[in-house]
């Protein structure tokens, strides 16, 4: 076992796909210049060393272009791994993901397939309102797309090397203050999720979750950061006695749905902690599936706790208030039991 | 590259199963048996045919909202095309296409992309893998002139440049965008001169000559298997129909339509072959004949194929090995 | 009173209000060109002529620039009304929309505005899956912008004329099977919902929902098409002694949330009925927003009806499947009765 | 015109004001009081002032990501641009902005847009309206090479083009877009030649002479006030900073930035102010010690002013008459 931060975790992620399969590159903005960032986010640091920059594609400014350009490449047998610097700028390619890439497979009768890597980080990082954003209801809400969210190293690598092998378009959330990235290039009030790694090969399955604490009384679900503040919020409400089971879901789409349904079933009562706006948030439609699927077993509405519907404010005292705490998510429990 | 040289016969029976294919696809939806909307493609044929002559099987193909003709060029059987128009289970796209996202990837054509512009980012994807996996395979991308104005459109052009990508974009220019006349979208005379804000070469042609197509279109994708780079064509035309259904085409005169109609690529085509001595009347009319039992026999199979169950909705969302 | 098909309800209220306010104007492909379609459908025929082609501005085919465009005149002091000829063209303009539009007045800390209406067309029509989407829970999740979605003549008008009127950026969602567009533009298997519409002049405030069917054994929630198809199943309904409450929430954004509740609080069911495919779909959130807020009233689970989760296919029998039937309405309200 | 029409010692206030400006902020910054990040202007202050002279307060400005320069240029008072980087509620933007949404619609500044090139198409609109409500009122947008390769600024330009639109689109070509070479983004040689494929006037200009500036952005913005149409503006300049917060810049060359730095436009200016006796040593240390000042009570303000209540995170979402 290694530690390593998840922006490690993913490198190591790319690095092996890439030895393994030759048509295998990545492409983005700054991802390979040589003395530069290696991406937003030093994802890629160092790969263009090894792999020269065909391989590590640097771009001009043109989200539309570079998914664009990834997309044609991925039908025509490639498998890029295409990189926005900020999940705020998938805007801006909108259409390339939401009308291509997602559709193609489906209008050509299942006869093209596009195995494109979409990596996107999000959250709030004192930038303001165009490069903070919480966007994964907008890409579950797309029929044609697979959806992860890692929250931890082993998620990221196993999760990104998977979606590397998947025949079709995943998109995968990373949130900033995950990264553990070091150095200049580290975010103020970023956790540290330094996590276990095997040394061997493995993978994560696209499509399972994970019970990240159990507990009888109440289920949590979390994702990205927001796991860590519903683990946080469980080890608070542990001392007052309530003991929360902590699920973090990994892939949003496909959904681990029994997973979710057991536990709700077990407790009885949800709430569901994202750092995404609260009106039509990918929680929004995990309440919903719960309320169709588990009705009879819910002894207590479906609390989610989640960012305002506002865009996200610059300043610390407004953004700290934006993204969920563990205390809002302590009051939550405590308002249905 | 002399006239001879040129395969006249082939272009021209390709024209010819275009346009025939087209006025079909017209009755048929006037006779209500295709259902949605068509755009047509008459007028436009020796476009598709010259640039399409020179592409093998396993070159990549992007087309539009308008891609029946270019779906025939590149050799997708009019019989599947016909099918996914009529919505069957034995169409191109097993019905979930329809008209605007015809194509086959076995002949290398791609579904074409009804969000205008969006195609040309993909073609320069394609071309990137192109390059890399393959000695000369190229790709090339049709559009309209009113699609050039898409941001999607100047993003792909500036990276195929700088990448030297072995992409060919085709421009057609039929002087309308739906209802809009090109001097209303465009304050330049040529989009090929926008080339130059790329630094890649553009050329115009008359894209109803198809001689002249075939020419500048063989240079471009020679360039392109020589891995010199990529190239703007726009060739000037004009779609002698409706844009889409029934349209009564009032934001256009009849002089200038009927203008237009004394240059139709086919006639113009025909008179050449029998100036250089290439057909006769003879020649000319069994080629109708030919092209006119391929179109039968695309519409009988249309006709008798079966539409798909309702339940097939749920198929292909995500790809599976099984198809 | 008139009677009036949506399309001339909608061109009247352009009319009145381009009439009223030198200000607004018009933008987008096709809109204004002599002899031309006055927009894909229909609506804005003839309005050049009494308003000119710079009040009735036909753009290039740029959904980017020409929303970019109009943001920015409404940020000067215009107040136009933006047209995509499909709202699958939306995603083109994804960005300025969700990135600028939306969020604007808020980055200007409350000192800018942005008087914009965006109009677009959903629902399939035989099209295929690029001009069939329907869009509504992308844009229901943006803060910062106001969603309405009229099902008759007499709300299209009036939400019309108030979105012009509101100093905010609103999203006008039209469905093709409801213009009653006629002549060679019209769509097959449209309705024909021609309405009454009053002489005088008159809003629909943006923000109230309205009960179209009363009944107290189920609520149902259509919008947009659907409550047509929720009306047919209501009368399937009544035939088998079955009362069903109908409710056409007509803004998504502030949503009528009382009117939802209190006809939940007296029926104890719910089925929502829409378009738009199911995972995170508009329903979604209106489910989960019962879910949390009438938990106690709700005597069986809340069921929804959508497309499911694929895009939109070509063929007629399987877009007829896709789109909810009054039929697949019968069932759902049935299966929790 | 002459250098002596030219109010260079006022564009040298503005220059001077704006160096001192970001390198407080870095200061700043770097002692952990402003949060976020920063992107600043050093190097590049002759554009923002050149242009920002012929500007009337209420004339339209649209900025980037690196917007302080602009901002100052435009007559966004310091101490409300200093409070808002703090994150307080005197800022400009009352702390929901930061630094990259930096503006004072009351100063005719929108607030900055932090995606890049998504201004192009929204000054166009403001242009627009410009055109019909006001005589001659104009929009000016800056925008980086790096942008420029956005689709936004392609369908902008275009459609500014074609309705001669009272819009000056300013490139600010610093030769790096992040760690991103101009070389490795684009095969041509000037943006401005992107001007021609719009048909409007493109024009490069010596980004680190202010008079040049000065000239150029003259006669741009006065035939947008004419109502002739826009103009494309290429300066060529560079920034003597990093990119963004703790950049270590090792992605271009020490012995390029000392040549950059040579050219620096401030030491550059005052050595012509002396030339041309518009001022002497005296008169510059005297700018200085005001500049300080500015700068000085611009930050008292921001460290004194009030932080925003946590719940004020909730107003502003739609638009109030109460603000
Ligand atoms: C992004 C986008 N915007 C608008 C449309 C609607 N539309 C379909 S075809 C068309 C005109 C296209 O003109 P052009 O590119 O010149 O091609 P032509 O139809 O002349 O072949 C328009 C506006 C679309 N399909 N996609
Ligand atoms: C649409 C978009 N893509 C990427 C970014 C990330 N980003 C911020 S600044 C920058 C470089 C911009 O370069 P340029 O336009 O030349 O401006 P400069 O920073 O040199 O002033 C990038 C890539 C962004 N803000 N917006
Ligand atoms: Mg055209
Ligand atoms: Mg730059």
């Amino acid at each position: 076992m290694a530690m390593m931060t998840i922006a490690e975790a993913l490198r190591q992620a790319i690095r092996e796909e890439m030895r393994r399969d030759p048509r295998v590159f990545c492409i983005g903005e700054d991802i390979g210049i040589p003395g530069g960032f290696g991406g937003a986010f030093t994802v890629t640091l160092g790969l263009s060393e090894e792999f020269g920059h065909e391989r590590i594609l640097d771009t001009p400014i043109s989200e539309t272009g570079l998914i664009g350009v990834a997309i044609g490449a991925a039908m025509a047998g490639l498998r890029p791994i295409a990189d926005v610097q900020y999940g705020d700028f998938l805007f801006c390619a909108m259409d390339q993901i939401a009308n291509q890439a997602a559709k193609m497979t489906y209008m050509s009768g299942g006869t093209v397939k596009v195995p494109i890597v979409i990596r996107a980080p999000v959250g709030a990082t004192g930038r303001g309102a165009q490069h903070a954003q919480s966007l994964e209801a907008f890409f579950t809400h797309i029929p044609g797309l697979k959806v992860v969210a890692p929250a931890t190293a082993y998620d990221a690598k196993g999760l990104l090397k998977s979606a590397v092998r998947d025949d079709n378009p995943v998109i995968i959330f990373e949130h900033k203050l995950l990264y553990g990235s070091k150095g200049p290039r580290a975010e103020r009030g970023a956790l540290s999720p330094v996590g276990e790694v095997p040394e061997e090969e493995y993978l994560v399955p696209i499509g399972k979750g994970i019970i990240r604490r159990e507990g009888r009384d109440v289920t949590i679900i979390g994702k990205l950061l927001t796991v860590y503040r519903a683990l946080e919020a469980a080890e608070l409400l542990a001392k007052e006695g309530i003991e929360a089971e902590v699920i973090d879901p990994r892939t949003l789409v496909p959904l681990d749905k029994e997973l979710i349904l057991d536990s709700v079933r077990k407790t009885g009562r949800l709430v569901i902690v994202e750092e995404d706006n609260y009106t039509g948030g990918w929680g929004a439609d995990v309440a919903a599936m719960v309320a169709a699927e588990a009705f009879f077993w819910l002894d207590a509405p479906i609390v989610r706790v989640s960012a305002p519907d506002t865009p996200p404010p610059f300043s610390p005292p407004m953004e700290q208030f934006y993204v969920p705490s563990a205390e809002r998510v302590v009051q939550a429990v405590k308002s249905i039991l | 590259m002399s006239g001879s040289e040129i395969p006249l016969l082939q272009l021209y029976r390709t024209m010819l199963t275009i346009r025939r294919f087209e006025e079909r696809c017209n009755y048929l939806f006037m006779q209500g048996r295709i259902p949605s909307t068509l755009h047509l493609y008459i007028g436009q044929e020796a476009v598709a045919a010259g640039v399409c002559a020179h592409l093998r099987r396993d070159d990549y193909l992007f087309s539009t909202h308008r891609p029946h003709g270019h779906a025939i060029a590149k050799g997708v059987e009019p019989r599947a095309i016909m099918a996914e128009l009529y919505g069957k289970r034995t169409g191109c796209c097993k019905g979930k296409g329809g008209s605007m996202h015809v194509g086959d990837v076995r002949v290398g054509m791609f579904p074409a992309v009804a969000i205008v512009g969006a195609n040309a980012p993909l073609a320069a994807g394609a071309a990137l893998a192109a390059k890399w996996l393959d000695k000369d395979r190229v790709s090339v991308c049709f559009f309209g002139e009113g699609a050039a104005n898409e941001g999607a459109v100047h993003e792909a052009m500036n990276m195929a440049a700088i990448w030297d990508l072995p992409v060919v974009y085709v421009c057609e220019n039929n002087l309308y965008a739906a209802s809009t006349p090109f001097s209303k979208a465009f304050k330049i005379q040529n989009v090929a001169d926008r080339a130059a804000a790329y630094g890649m070469p553009g050329v115009v042609v008359d894209g109803n000559d198809v001689e002249a197509v075939y020419r500048v279109a063989g240079e471009a994708i020679a360039r392109a298997r020589r891995r010199e780079g990529p190239t703007l064509i726009e060739a000037k035309t004009y779609r002698l129909c409706g844009h889409s259904r029934s349209d009564p085409r009032t934001y256009r005169s009849r002089e200038e339509e009927e203008e237009w109609a004394k240059r139709d690529p086919i006639p113009r085509l025909a008179g050449r072959l029998k100036e250089l001595g290439l057909a006769t009347d003879e020649t000319l009319a069994s080629i109708e004949q030919e092209v006119q039992a391929l179109i039968d026999e695309a519409v009988r199979f249309a006709e008798e194929s079966p539409l798909p169950e309702p339940e097939e909705t749920l198929q292909h969302v995500f790809w599976t090995e099984e198809g």
